[in-house]
């Protein structure tokens, strides 16, 4: 199973800050596209993606038991 | 950190606490940067903010700066604190503190906090104004995230 | 100043005191400089400083330097408390607060408040070491002050 | 009568800090001098002046009813 975590206006799109998928190893692109299509999200190809906590790439494989948090542009301090 | 020198929290900070958390005998110099709710935005005005965090990973990226800086300036020590939920005028958001020896350092350690927690700190700011609300995004203006790639490469060399 | 923003005292300077004395609705930072009382400077161990003050000069001369600021950056307040008398290590000697609606002004205002403080201030440093004790002279080491006319022109264009 | 005030290793060397002075109308560095002389303090040429808590010059005029404050290099901060 994989953790899907969503914030800020992704989290509005998505009605929800985070859910769990069923999902053989895959990588942060198709996890992007799979997303885009299932839930209505828009924007996903210009968010951060981070796996377990960490700053990935689209082309990183995202495998079950992974967190995959998709970050949009920060706005802290 | 057994001392907890970056965290995030729904409470009010004091300032005091960070100051002393970075209070040393050998440190002649400690700078603060305290981030507060503005009323103002060009010409905007703001009734109160929501802040949202991935607290976890914002925690691990706070250290990250802290590790940053001891490598850039070797004799500082940082404490950094950011505020979520919902913040009203004037209230604290953020506060870095550093010491070090020297103020020069001191100045430009915790000038380089801020920066860095503009850019890899995954904390976002909600602004509700008098006529509506949005979730605002890198203040920095300066990347557009192309392709979800943002700056990975270079933030992995760090 | 109705609320006493510049300030010379004997008594321990509360941080948060300052930081209050220049938050607004408008500011979104306050930056702060706090000079404590170093233990080891070159190798040599403080066991304690004593701190000598013109006071109303050194009152006068901490508001100029307020006046100065906010010619230079309109937008920012300042306030400023030093301590006099006995200080031991980790005391706090000096405290700048600086407010502005944006960082980068918070910031600059904030060294400059302290690079002129050490220029244009009537307050001593004496040392207590272990083997001996000396007023501290002129710490920016910059100026030799021949014939007693150090930059009297110059600050009076200022 | 003038007020004259001395600070940090000036006190100590004059050995106390202040005096009043019973002068006609003089100059900062008459006055410099005169010191010099009469106390044992060495240095007041490199010093800084303050007549009225405002930096003086060499050449500025002291009165009758002056405060005249000599300012060895500051450190405060």
């Amino acid at each position: 199973m994989i953790t899907v975590l969503f914030f800020a206006e992704l989290q509005e799109q998505a009605g929800k800050p985070q859910l769990e998928l069923e999902l053989g190893e895959t990588t942060v692109r198709e996890l992007k596209e799979r997303l885009e299509s299932t839930l209505k999200i828009t924007g996903l190809n210009r968010t951060m993606t981070a796996v377990n906590e960490e700053y990935a790439l689209d082309s990183d494989a995202v495998k079950t038991g992974d967190t995959v948090a998709f970050i949009p542009p920060v706005s802290g301090g | 950190m057994a001392e907890e020198l970056f965290t995030v929290t729904e409470a009010p900070i004091p300032v005091e606490d960070l100051v002393k958390k970075v209070e040393r005998p050998e440190a002649g110099a400690i700078t603060t940067f305290i981030g507060t709710v503005r009323e103002w935005t060009k010409g905007k005005r703001t009734e109160y903010l929501e802040y949202q965090a991935y607290v976890p990973m914002a925690v691990k990226k706070l250290a990250e700066i802290g590790d940053e800086i001891a490598e850039k300036w070797p004799d500082v020590k940082t404490a950094i604190t950011h505020r979520i939920g919902r913040l009203e005028i004037s209230d604290i958001a953020v506060v870095i503190a550093v010491s070090s020896p020297h103020r020069k350092a001191a100045y430009e350690a915790n000038e380089y906090a801020i920066e860095r927690i503009k850019q890899i700190v995954p904390i976002w700011k909600k602004e509700h104004w008098e006529d509506g609300e949005t979730w605002i995004g890198d203040q920095l203006e300066t990347t557009s995230y192309p392709k979800g790639k943002p700056n990975i490469e270079e933030e992995r060399k760090r």
